[in-house]
Formats: structure tokens, C-alpha cells, sequence
């Protein structure tokens, strides 16, 4: 503002996240490498279990030309999902443009902001200006092949070539092949780190990797199992603000606005409309596509200050079920003990949110020198900065003796944290970690707290086995000098056999043979 | 002055019968177990006329079926065997001796310690249940104090010794008091001193000879065989008068000299309740001896104030007069050294009618005794 | 991608804002109050420099009524400055539309995204539906008064009122006003620390501040002279990537190739360009709009790895320099001592930056327990995350002791940074605190050893005063007490007064009338 | 034995000298300065045969017109002053005395010490400056060890004292052993114990009476009257013997008597370069008399370790044999103590007979002597 402006100009969507990048992860080589190949991941299996079936996830990476910064190369990546495919028609407009969003529904999904896959597109177009391609087909129908790249200055899709290669899909899928500049060799650990806690919370999906160097990593599903679907659901009316309102009264096909309450929030029945409207002085008659800015906003005041509503439909999200992540932990992590408790749904910020929690113990989880913490959000593994996110609080503070832990780093155990919700708290923008809201982190604590009363049982029982047999031992190996100490004093050796052969009976263990004889006379 | 407690013969009797109810329970099929009065709280009353008395109404088991506790049955008759020992062949150990007399090949697995607190612990134990001070057992202390007097004594070996004939500082004060005998006391009174400096210079500027005291010198807090050694003189009829600064462990030396200490309460004949403080009091320095010389007082250090803290709640400093001098502390934060007299003494001549000066106003004062 | 896309839509850069507002700071009511009172004070200090007077910025704030949250408010908040007014043909555009930028030109400037000011308006939309009002004026022109809102979803100002004021402005001027709801309460100490270290960065603007409690901050100038304003420039070819020179070859008045490069290029003479045409293989008559993609590749390798240019321009950045930076320091914290160094421009990832420096000691300066340590970008203060900036680490490691300084913490001590570029290297995207390059952090520490020499001379040469006329107070009084022991060992009192004077005359001090009597006589 | 050095005259001559040159200084319109050798390491010398001596090649200078300096030197004189006093008046005073003697009014502003460092620091410099040990000029230590067994001594008093008829512990040597006189030796060697534990018990178990030796009692590290004490015990012919642990510190203890050292070096006669350590070595452990005992070998605490580290470069440490001895403790971080007697002998019986075969061995081989 002010005087200083020249030359004005609108830039797309497109043209503003090339811009900055950095927002969408792609600030350096590493990170770009692996937020690409994690963007795509989450589509994948987004794609695969939307129908319903469980996820096979096929990425093969090949280094294909020098880079130009050092370290850097040319990678081309090949992401295949067997998800039931695209309409053709729908392609272009999927793939070449920023900002394609469903409509005013709520639903939970792993994407980011919805854009991640397209960022992914844009950023090996930027860096090699290579053209990308699109396979996609549904069972029984043609099998096509797109070659495309996007017209950034127009947030347009552009389409060098579309073409059949089958006439018939024998298994829905989905590929996808781009070429990017990237840095493999320092990604590395972080996207095979992402790969297996992926595998942890999906036990249901095959997920293969076969990285630049050749090597293939295999994380294979243990189970046919997969949850339900999320659904789609409308919004509370505690969630809203004004701007949205207007929308959905310019774009509604009802024609009163009681009608017009009920349709399109949820928590609204017929009384509770008329309430509501009682209040902002509204006729249920009026249409809701001619109300004056005034009235709309009369009508906002009282739908947002109305307090009688029943907490968000909690029933929109899709939480992993103790089962299955039990069933992932004990795959990738094969520990002695697993316990995962699902957590009956809370409300953050006007969002509905399920926590769930694992805990598991020994096997081949061995004590690390730190917390063992492995973090999820809408079936997302979190990998950076631990040490704010609330679950990490938590862990800190809780008083784990009490659950006969001594320490959680110097102890084999791990502990898990799931978040499902339709709006996530992040912290930041950069979505790595989940940010300490009081509610959440009772949740996480009530969570732990089940799955450790497990693991204090399961504990005590192991030792206590361990101690009835260590009691007889040590009472043997003591008497054997008492006695010993008795003759000396007096000459006589007392009956200690007797005595012995009571608590060994008792502990059902057997007395050592013969009590030990001790090395030093004297 | 042996009581029949802490005879040698009765001391041996005693570990004896502990063994042979062992073996009775043994021999009926039971586990064993000691029975014994623990130094608690409530097993310890404090009276000013006679210091801490050990009066046990609660009784706690060393219980031979437990796992917890079948380490310290094994101890304590290992222990008692060697005291037993060392009784039978006239000879005394230390504390550190006796950690060593465990660490023996035959204890592996056992007793062998991981270190020596395991077995100090098990000596305080063995007091408890002998009812005896562990030098009635060979345990002895590591020897401290002097004094020097015209005191005439018989000492174990049955020689007469004189704590003024023998050397510039006096009688050492052994282990074991209780073997000595008084045959002459000339002294109107002891003056036991906390600090060597000033001790050893009233007994170079001759005041035991031209005042017919005794100075014992404690060398700080007094010795459990000082403390015997005085209460020993204390019931020959010598009055006792207790030098020391003016300070958060003062007070202490001084009241476990009078009453004993609530870690030896267990133990008898260690308090002289006749002995009187003569040390420097708040008085002294507000408005007495010390008045013009508030210059002089140190500060008092972190654990000098955590001292005067714990104070407050020592049994054996609960009399008014105690907890008056230890607020002054908490109060002033600061204290009073019995080496103050030097800084009140300009030229060394004016030393020796400073002290003078103190002792005859505080002998009278307090024990009634005129020098 | 893949099989779930339903009802596809495209949404405006503007919705995309609204549908993720944390992204620019509005994510509480605290944190959107400090946003938007900063954001407007930035755009209004940017006008007035542009115009190359120095700023007069009137901001005044009040509550209007009560919020719908807990602690909330609405707030009016005004902002005034004397820059050169716009264009009322411009109005519309540059309040009422996301994303308008100036064109592939590369300049030093304080907004973050160039989108603040127009987020903060849509902010007050979005929470209050009221309109926002322009009132602005050039110097002999009409006084305009515009009422406008954002229609979000179309990315488009509404103008719903235009009318002239005045039919003269006396003195060009900018007024915002704008209404949302906000927690003044607790954003309180942020906006006034804030204001206050703009004051330190900015001692040529007068800065007034009548906040809703009724209460008046006033930051004066102290100083007429305003740093010259920043260039523009062209491209440094290191900096570029393959979407942006396509763009350049597009948009062009160019004819033939060398002359594109030479012209929207800098450190590319004719020379250079002939090297670089020649190992693209491409002839110098080309038209740059008729490239083909392969061929604009061609040139695009050429350029970036072309390694003989020289380095980027610093004459486009636009540092404060010494005086007026220890001039601002001297205002608003009146030390005793302050020292201020510009660095030499250095370049950080293809840009161009310039590092400057200070330290202020004594005086109001008070020690804190904690480094003092005040940073700025481009003319903006840094109030967050300071434990993570390049500058706090420096702090940190510097061996202060060699410069006569204890602890940093201890002393009054304060340090100054202030990093000018036109691409500030910011490690998140909050852009509160700077990525700690090694080639800046050298910068930073250059620059506080230069101003700490500076600072140890003066301590020094105050510590050997004072220490001169100790020195004879402490040998007298040594003196008097020798004088006496030694009477007293020989009876005689030796001369002393002699030896002293000697002393006395040489560090020009007094000798104490009378050698001090000791108190105690022996 | 007293020397020219340490008589008091001397040192009173020699302080006023200091006094006099001061104020010829002044009057000749110059700042008054003090020139003495400083105790650095260059100023000593170390020889195998007689252990530390002091040499000094160069002087430091306490200057009077310096900031830095004009502190030590009004506190040097002040500090002489009050030494010359109680020299005059036969009183001695303990360091903590010494710093009391600087709280008073009129050093407030000047020398009123913050802590007693200041004054103990001062101290060091006054020996330096008389060349004489602190105890000359009347400021003494602590008191602590004894000797038990047939020596018949005079003492400062006149009196003559028997050091085996004063008590189980024996004689008390005083802080200032210069003014005793032996009158008669009758023992064949005296045998320098550094724990009281064991010592006690060879005192009890008859030792020194059957086998004609004196017990002499360190407690710890040996006291400078102590060292003194031994050194004027060899200058009389009697063969001296050091019993001590195996440790990292028993080294020390042991060279320290044998060489004097380094923190005192500058102080003459406190070396008894004649003594020979008989305390348990490496060989004893691992291939002698304690081979079957590795077990009861304690393991070294960190301050051991470090003491042992800096063994390595202790000057009087370097003869091969020491090294030796060092080196085992850095490589098996163990070290064994005298109470090893007590895990060695499963009853008390057998606790005479290790004493006496160990200390004919070694007596024998290290110092000729026959028991």
C-alpha cells in the first residue's frame, strides 16, 4: 500500500507457491527429496483405500543425471497404487493445477493442504523441466497414458500427449513418474524411517521400495483388515465464521432458512432451528439466498453464540482400532508386549478428535538413552522436532514408577501416539508436530495411562515368577553360613534342611541339592 | 566404674544365649529371628535432669524367613562370632577393621560388603542387641582428647600416671575408659575446651598449676571415650565445665557432653548431666565480655546456618536457654570463636588475665566453684 | 490424485489464505492483533521512505465492543502516513486483492510476503464483516475516501463507497482504517516492545501510538537523514531458475538474444554473453521469443553453470549505516557508550547481503541476567525464537573476556544485528529468526569484534582513571598502618609522608589531607 | 637439636633487622621493600639421600610501591610484629589464632582478613622471609600422633617421661618436639604406623615389649611435629620403620617422612632421609605375603586414582622404586590397607603371629634389623 507501488500484477496460486516453495517443504535438495516421495506415498494410499481395498504401494527411484549443486542428481520416480483409478477426463485438472479442493465437507485425510502432490509435480518440472506422466485406468476399461506439465503463470494444466495403452485395465491403478532434482544420499534415512513407520500404522498396505542403489526394502502387510473409510460430514455450527456462511447461503438449493439450518449443519434439528432463528429475529420462511449482509449476520451471531448444541459428529473420522495398530507395531517392531487403546472421541477448537495410544515393551526393543516416540496424525508418521510436541510433554511429566517403569530412556519400551481429526492442531506450519492443548493432553495421558496398567501387570507378573525362585536360592546360600557360624560358635550344626524344604514347597521350586559349601574353613 | 552390662564375662554370656535360641528355633522347624529394641524415636526419652535415657516399649524382629532381612541375621551372628573373638583374645578392632574382618573369601555371595557403611550399620545393631556400647564388644573409636592436670590415675596396665607429668599436652584419653582408675584428684574443677589454640595456651601461660584446674581438650565435637572419661570424673564429684565457642555446633558440643546425643542415646553413661557450659553465650557478646569486640565475629557458613536450623529441633537442646542462644544465630547469622581472645589481646601479656578474667566470673557463676 | 477426487473445484489465492490464515500470523486473537498493527506499520514506513521523507506514522487503536471469545474485542485501528498517497485509479487493486506484486525485479523491502497489509484487512473481514475504509491524497490533488471490502472467494475488491473529501490535499497522506476483533490486552507489551525497536532501526521516523486505553506512546525522531531508498535490479544468473528465464525469454522487448542476456541480467556484458551463447551453442541473433523449450534449456545450463561472473550487486541493498543506526541506539536507550559497523556486502546463496553491527554499554542499559541482544531484517525487528538466530549462537561462542567483558549476562551490556538482503535468509517459515549460515555468522562476529575493540579502549581508558587515584587513597592508607607497627617494634615513626607525596605527583591526585588514624591504638 | 635458626633470639634479632631496613628505606625518601626466596619450584632442590632442600637461586622482592604488593607487606610486618610478641611472652598460637589476631579494629580497611586463607598464605612468606619453620616463630599445628615404647625423654618442663608408662596410647608429641631431650633409648627401631586400628593392636597384643620397638602412631599423613619428631629419633641412631597401607596416598605418607616435601621443603630437619618404608608393596600382593588375599584388596576411589596420577610427576616420587609401586595402582585401580591383617587371621589368635612374621621380614631386609 502506500506509494511506493509499480507495475501491478496478479499472480496465480501456482505462480505463488513456486515463489515460495520452502512453505510446502521443498527449501533444499534433502528435504525436497524426501517430501516428494512422501507427498506421493500419502496419495497413494489415500487413493487405495478410498476403494476400499487393502493399499499396495510400489515406488521405484533411479538416479538418472548429475545434478547441478554438488550432491544433487536427477532422480525419476515411479509411484503405483492400486487404487480404482481415475476418469480421464478428470486427469488434467487433478495433476495440473494448484488448489483443487472438494467442496464445504469435512473429512479426515492424510493430505497436507491438499496440494502436496501438485507442489511435488511443480518442483521436479522446476528443477528439470521435464515433463511428467500420468497411467491410470479402471478395471475393464482403457488404460491411458498422460504426458503433461503445468503452465504455472496460469495454474493451467498443459497436455503434450494423452494416449491408450490397453484397451482393457485388467486391476485398477494409478501410476505416476516424474523426474525431480534431489539429493538421495542424505534423504536416505529419513525416507526409509518414513517407510516403516508408515508400515506401523497401515499393517494392511504392501508398500516396496526400490531405492537408486538398487536395494529393495519390502514392508509387507500382515493383515486383509483395513478400517472403514472416513465419511464426509457437514459442519458444526461452532466451527464456522462468517465468510463461510455466506457461501453456503449463496450456493444453497434450499429454499427457507429453517430448511436451510438443518441441511447444512449438523447438530440442527427442526427445534433447534427455530430456536436459533427465534433469536436472530429471522422468519424461517425467508430465503436464505436473499438475506441482506445485515440479517446474515444476525443470523451468524446466533448460530455461533447458541450453546445448547451436541458436541461435532465424531462418526466423520477414522481411527486405526486397537487391533490393527497392534497388529503394525508387533510387525515392524516384534516386541514382547503391545498394548493400543482407542480413545472415546473429544472436541478441540470445535473439531472432533480421537487419540489413540500405544505402548510397547521389550522384544526387539531395546533401551535407546532416550524416549522412544513414535508419532502419527491422520495415519502420517511425524519426524521432526519431537521435543515440542505435546505427547512428548506428556511423556516427560507422567509418573511412570507408579506404573513400576523406572525410566523411559534407559528402559525397552516405546511409546505411540495417534491423532485423528477432520483439523489437526498443528503447531506450525511446517505440520511436525502437534501443538500442547490441554484437552489433547489429557487424552494422550488417559491413553497412556490404560495401555501402562497393562504393561504394570504384565510386569509384575514376570517378576514375580522371577522372585519366588530367587527367594529360595538366597535363604539356602544364607543358611548354609548360618549354620556354618552356629557350629562354629557352639559345636553343633542346626537341622537348616528343614526349614528350607518349608519355603521351597510353598514357592514350588526345587532346594539346590546341595547347599553350597562355602570356599574359606576356619 | 564397669557396669555389669558391659563386663567382659556378661557380654560373652549374652552372644552365647543368641546362638543357642537360634538353634532351639532351627531345631523346632521354625526360621529364626532376633528380637531387639530399636534406636527410635519413641524407644528414647529426653530429660533435662539426666540427658537421653533409652527406655524401649517397642520391640522390632530381625525376621529369618524374609528375604530382606535374612542378610542381616547372617550379619549380626557373624559379627557377634567375631566380637566374641576378639573378646576371648583381649583385643580391640576399629570400625574399618571389622568391615575387613568380612571381607573374607568364606563371605563371597554373602556377607562379603560392597562397602564399609554395610557393616557400621550392623555394629549400631549389634549395640541394640547386646545392650551394650560397642567398646563393651572390642569395637573402639579412633582416640581424641587430652588432659592435662594434677589428676592421678591408674590406667589398665596398672600404672599410676599424673595428667600433668606427662608431656606438654597431657593424658590421651584411650579408647576405653572404663578401665582406668582415679587415686588423687586435685583439681578444683575440669575446664574441657573445644579448640586445641586456646587450650594449649592456658596451659602454657600455667593456669592448671596456679588455679588447680584441669584442662581437657576436646579437639572439637568431644569423643564417645571423652565423653565416658568425663562423666567418669563427674561422678568422682569434680565439677565439669564445658569451653566452647559460640556457634550453631557449639551448643551441640556442649549439650552432648550434658545430655549425650540422640545417635548414642542407646548407649548409657555417656551424659554428665552436673557438667555446666561455661562457652560464650549471646549475652557475652551483645552486652558483655565481648561487647566492643562485635568486629571480630565470623559469619556464619551455609552449614553453620543449616546447623542452627536443625537446632530447633534437637531433644537435647529443647531448654529454653538452648533455644534462646540458637536463635540469636538464625537472628545475627554470625558466631564467636573461643579465639576471639586473641583479637581482644593486643600484646600477648593481656592474654592470660582475659581468660582469667572469663573463667573465674563463669566457674563461679555456674558451678559455684572459686578460682 | 488417484480415485477419490469428488466435485473439483479451484479456490482463489485469496480463499486459500482465508482457509489457512495461521500461515501469516493471524492463528489467535493475540497473535492476529500484533500481526496486523505490525503489518501496517511496515507498509506505512515503506511508503513514506519510498517518497524519500522521513516517516510520520500515526496509529490509533480503540475498542469498539466486545468480542465473542474470552479476553476478545473489536477494535478499530487507524494508521496514518505521509507518504506520497496513490493514484485513486490504484485504490482498489492494492488494497483488495491478494498477491500483487511488482514485477521480476529484485529490491529490498520490508514485507514478508508483499501480502500482509491486504491479509490483515481480509483478517478484519473475516472476524467483524465490516468494511475497511482508504482515505488518501497526493499534495494539490484530491482528498479520496474509499470503503471497500475483499470478495474472497473471486479474489476482488468491492468498492462500496467513492467520494472526494477535500479538493485539495494539503500534504500527501495514506489513512487505513479498519475494524477486527483482537486481544489487546495481551498483545500489549509485544506491539510496544515492537514499536520501540522499529524506533531504534528507524531514528528518522516520528511514531505515535494511542492505544485503547487512551494512553499516548510517542517515539520522536532525533534525526532528519534517511537512508537512501533501495534499488532495483536485475537477476543475478546464479539466482535464477529455468521457470523464470523462460518467463523473461516470453515477456521480452529484447530482439535477439545477446541483447536479452546483457539486459535482464547483471554482470553479463557482451563478452560474457558470447562465452555463454557459444557453450549453449546457440547463435546471438536468435529472437529469445522464439526459443524452443530444448533450446531455452540449453541456455538455462549455460547460464547457471557459467563460473566467471562477478558477484551480485550490493548497490540495490539499503543498510542503515553507522551514524544513523548509533543514533537510533542513543535515542531510545541512552547508553553511555554505543559503536556501530557496517559490514562490507557478502554474499549468501546468490544474494547479496550486508551484515551491521553494534554495541551499546552502560548508561539505561542495565544488566538483565540474560544477553540483551536486538536483531533486525531489513529494517524489522525479530522478536521471537532469539535462542535460535545466527546472531544469538555468535553471542554465545564469542570470547567476550578478550574484549575486557565478563559475561554478557552480568553486564549492561546490549547487542545489535541487523542483516539487509534482498532475500533475508530466514530458517522457518515464521521468519523470526536467521539460518545460521557460516558465511553469516563470520559477518555477525566480524562485526561485534570491530565494535567490542572499540569498546574495550573505553573501558580501559575509564578503568585506568579511576584506578590512578585508588591507587594513592590505597598506599596512603597502607602506609599509616606501616608507619605505626613500626613505631611500635622500633619507637620511631619513619617519614612516610615523603614517599607518598612522590606518588601523588605523578598520578596528579591529592594526597588525603590527613593519612587516615587507625582506630585501635596498642 | 634446636639449630641457630630456630632459637628464639635469632629470630627476634632478625625480625627487628627487617623493622630497621624498613625505615631507612623511608628515609631515604625511598619505598620500603622485602627481598626473600620464594619456595618455587627452582628454589628446590630434590636428592634421593637427603630428600628436599631448600637452595634458593632466585629472590622475589615485596615492593612497596606497588597496588599489588603494599597489602603483603604491611601484612608481613604487622604478622612479624605479633610473632616477636608472643615470642616474648612464651605463648604459642594456631593459624586460626593467628588470623583472629587480624580482626581487630584497627586493621578495619586494611589488612581485616576475609578469610583465614589470607592469613595462611602470609604465614608461608614469614618462614620464608626468617627461613624458619612457623613454629619457631611461636605459630604451631594441631598435635597429633603418639609413640609408645621404652624412650625415656625430658620435655620443655624438665620432667622426664617414660613413652611406654603414659597411658595404652603412649606419648603425645607435642607441636613443638624441638625442646624435648632423649635420655634413654631402649628400643631396637621404631616402627611408624599410619593407622591407628592396626597399630593399637600391636600395642595391645605385647609387641613392643617382647620385640624391644617402638610403636609410633601416625593417624594419617605425619604431622610436621610428628616428621620432626622421627628425624630427631634417627639423628640419635634409632633405626625408623614406615608401616603404611598400599595406596596411592601411603606412598606419599611414606615419602613425605623419608624426604620432607614439597609444600614444605623450604623448612629444614623435617626429612628422615635414614627411615625405610616397610609398608606392603606390589610384590606383597601379588607374588608375598598377601597373594591368597587379592580378594579383600579395596577398590580405588577417584580421589585415589588422581592421587595416583599425580604421583607420576611427584619429585619426590621418582626414584624407580616408588614408580614402580605407582604403576600398579594405575594399572589394577586396587589398593590394599593395614586392616588386610585382620581379614588374613580367622580368629584373633592368628593376628600376633602375622604381625610379628611380617615385621621380622621386613625389618630384617629393609633395615638390617633383627627382632
Amino acid at each position: 500500500m502506500g506509494g511506493g507501488l509499480k507495475e501491478l500484477e496478479q499472480i496465480s496460486a501456482a505462480d505463488f507457491f513456486y515463489r515460495n516453495r520452502s512453505l510446502a517443504g521443498f527449501d533444499n535438495p534433502v528435504r525436497a527429496t524426501y517430501t516428494t516421495v512422501r507427498e506421493l506415498v500419502e496419495n497413494a494410499l489415500d487413493a487405495s483405500e478410498l476403494a476400499g481395498r487393502p493399499p499396495k504401494v510400489m515406488l521405484t527411484m533411479e538416479e538418472v543425471a548429475e545434478g547441478r549443486l554438488e550432491g544433487t542428481a536427477v532422480y525419476m520416480l515411479r509411484v503405483r497404487d492400486n487404487g480404482v483409478g481415475l476418469d480421464p477426463e478428470d486427469v488434467p485438472a487433478a495433476f495440473g493445477k494448484v488448489f483443487v479442493s472438494s467442496k464445504y465437507k469435512l473429512m479426515q485425510s492424510r493430505g497436507t493442504f491438499g496440494l502436496g502432490g501438485t507442489m511435488a509435480l511443480l518442483y521436479g518440472q522446476i528443477t528439470t523441466n521435464r515433463p511428467f506422466k500420468v497411467i491410470t485406468g479402471r478395471e475393464g476399461s482403457p488404460l491411458y497414458e498422460f504426458t503433461m506439465k503445468i503452465d504455472i503463470q496460469k495454474n493451467e494444466p498443459i497436455v503434450l500427449d494423452r494416449r491408450i495403452l490397453a484397451g482393457v485395465t485388467r486391476r485398477s491403478m494409478t501410476t505416476v513418474e516424474l523426474y525431480f532434482e534431489g539429493n538421495y544420499r542424505r534423504a536416505r534415512s529419513k525416507i526409509i524411517d518414513y517407510l516403516h513407520q508408515t508400515a506401523i500404522v497401515t499393517p494392511y498396505a504392501d508398500i516396496m521400495f526400490i531405492d537408486p542403489d538398487g536395494l529393495f526394502f519390502f514392508f509387507a502387510r500382515t493383515t486383509d483388515q483395513i478400517p472403514p473409510p472416513p465419511k464426509e460430514t457437514k459442519f458444526h455450527p461452532k466451527g464456522i465464521d462468517f465468510e463461510l456462511l455466506k457461501r453456503l447461503a449463496e450456493t444453497t438449493n434450499t429454499r427457507k432458512l429453517a430448511g436451510f439450518l438443518t441441511t447444512h449443519f449438523q447438530r440442527v434439528g427442526p427445534k433447534t432451528a427455530a430456536e436459533i432463528l427465534a433469536r436472530a429475529g429471522l422468519s424461517p420462511d425467508l430465503s436464505p439466498k436473499r438475506l441482506s449482509d445485515e440479517e446474515l449476520e444476525r443470523l451468524f451471531k446466533a448460530l455461533v453464540t447458541y450453546d445448547n448444541y451436541l458436541p461435532p459428529d465424531p462418526s466423520v473420522l477414522s481411527p486405526l482400532g486397537p487391533n490393527l495398530w497392534e497388529e503394525g507395531i508387533k510387525k515392524e517392531l516384534r516386541p514382547e508386549f503391545v498394548k493400543a487403546v482407542q480413545r472415546p472421541p473429544a472436541v478441540v477448537e470445535g473439531h472432533p478428535v480421537i487419540v489413540e495410544t500405544a505402548i510397547a515393551y521389550g522384544g526387539d526393543i531395546k533401551p535407546a538413552g532416550e524416549i522412544q516416540l513414535y508419532r502419527f496424525a491422520n495415519r502420517i508418521p511425524l519426524l521432526y522436532d519431537v521435543s515440542s510436541d505435546v505427547s512428548y510433554l506428556v511423556a516427560r511429566r507422567l509418573n511412570w514408577s507408579v506404573y513400576g517403569l523406572k525410566s523411559l530412556e534407559d528402559e525397552p519400551i516405546a511409546l505411540f501416539f495417534h491423532v485423528v481429526s477432520t483439523k489437526v492442531p498443528f503447531k506450525t506450519v511446517g505440520k511436525e508436530f502437534i501443538a500442547n492443548k490441554p484437552e489433547l493432553a489429557r487424552e494422550v495421558e488417559l491413553g497412556w495411562r490404560a495401555c501402562a496398567r497393562d504393561l504394570r501387570i504384565y510386569l509384575s507378573r514376570k517378576r514375580r515368577a522371577a522372585s519366588a525362585a530367587r527367594r529360595v536360592e538366597l535363604l539356602s546360600r544364607y543358611y548354609a553360613l548360618i549354620a556354618e557360624v552356629l557350629e562354629e560358635l557352639t559345636g553343633e550344626r542346626p537341622p537348616i534342611e528343614t526349614v528350607l524344604a518349608k519355603v521351597a514347597r510353598k514357592a514350588k521350586v526345587e532346594v539346590p541339592v546341595e547347599v553350597r559349601e562355602s570356599g574359606d574353613g576356619s | 566404674m564397669a557396669t555389669e552390662a558391659e563386663s567382659v564375662e556378661e557380654i560373652k554370656r549374652r552372644i552365647m544365649e543368641i546362638a543357642e535360641r537360634m538353634i532351639e528355633d532351627i531345631e523346632r522347624g521354625e526360621f529364626p529371628s532376633i528380637r531387639y529394641p530399636p534406636n527410635s524415636k519413641g524407644n528414647i526419652e529426653f530429660r533435662e535432669d539426666v540427658g537421653y535415657i533409652f527406655r524401649p516399649k517397642t520391640f522390632s524382629e530381625i525376621e529369618g524367613d524374609r528375604v530382606k532381612s535374612v542378610k542381616t541375621l547372617a550379619g549380626v551372628l557373624y559379627g557377634l562370632a567375631k566380637a566374641l573373638d576378639h573378646l576371648e583374645n583381649g583385643l580391640t578392632m576399629t570400625k574399618r577393621d571389622f568391615y575387613y574382618l568380612h571381607k573374607v573369601e568364606r563371605l563371597k555371595g554373602t556377607l562379603f560388603p560392597e562397602d564399609q557403611r554395610e557393616t557400621d550399620a550392623r555394629i549400631v545393631l549389634m549395640e541394640l542387641i547386646l545392650g551394650a556400647p560397642r567398646e563393651a564388644f572390642s569395637i573402639t573409636s579412633d582416640p581424641r582428647g587430652w588432659i592435662y592436670g594434677d589428676i592421678e590415675l591408674v590406667d589398665m596396665t596398672g600404672r599410676t600416671i599424673r595428667a600433668d607429668r606427662v608431656g606438654e599436652m597431657g593424658y590421651s584419653v584411650p579408647p576405653r575408659p572404663e578401665n582406668i582408675k582415679f587415686k588423687r584428684i586435685g583439681v578444683k574443677a575440669v575446664v574441657a575446651v573445644e579448640k586445641v589454640g586456646p587450650a594449649k595456651n592456658m596451659i602454657e601461660l600455667g593456669i592448671p598449676e596456679e588455679y588447680n584446674l584441669a584442662i581437657a581438650i576436646l579437639k572439637g565435637q568431644a569423643s564417645r571415650s571423652m565423653r565416658r572419661f568425663l562423666r567418669m570424673l563427674s561422678d568422682e564429684g569434680v565439677p565439669i565445665a564445658i569451653l566452647t565457642d559460640f556457634s550453631p555446633w557449639s551448643l551441640r558440643i556442649a549439650a552432648t557432653v550434658v545430655y549425650n546425643s540422640i545417635s548414642s542415646a542407646h548407649i548409657p553413661y555417656l551424659a554428665a548431666p552436673e557438667a555446666r557450659f561455661i562457652g560464650i553465650m549471646a549475652e557475652d557478646v551483645e552486652t558483655g565480655f565481648f561487647k566492643d569486640y562485635q568486629f571480630a565475629l565470623e559469619p556464619l557458613t551455609q552449614a553453620d546456618l543449616k546447623a542452627a536450623m536443625d537446632n530447633v529441633h534437637l531433644p537435647n537442646l529443647q531448654h529454653p536457654f538452648w533455644q534462646r542462644e540458637n536463635e540469636w544465630f538464625l537472628k545475627n547469622k554470625k558466631k564467636a570463636e573461643l579465639e576471639i581472645f586473641k583479637a581482644m589481646s593486643p600484646s600477648a601479656k593481656e592474654l592470660k588475665e582475659l581468660f582469667v578474667s572469663y573463667l573465674r566470673e563463669k566457674l563461679e557463676d555456674r558451678l559455684g566453684v572459686s578460682i
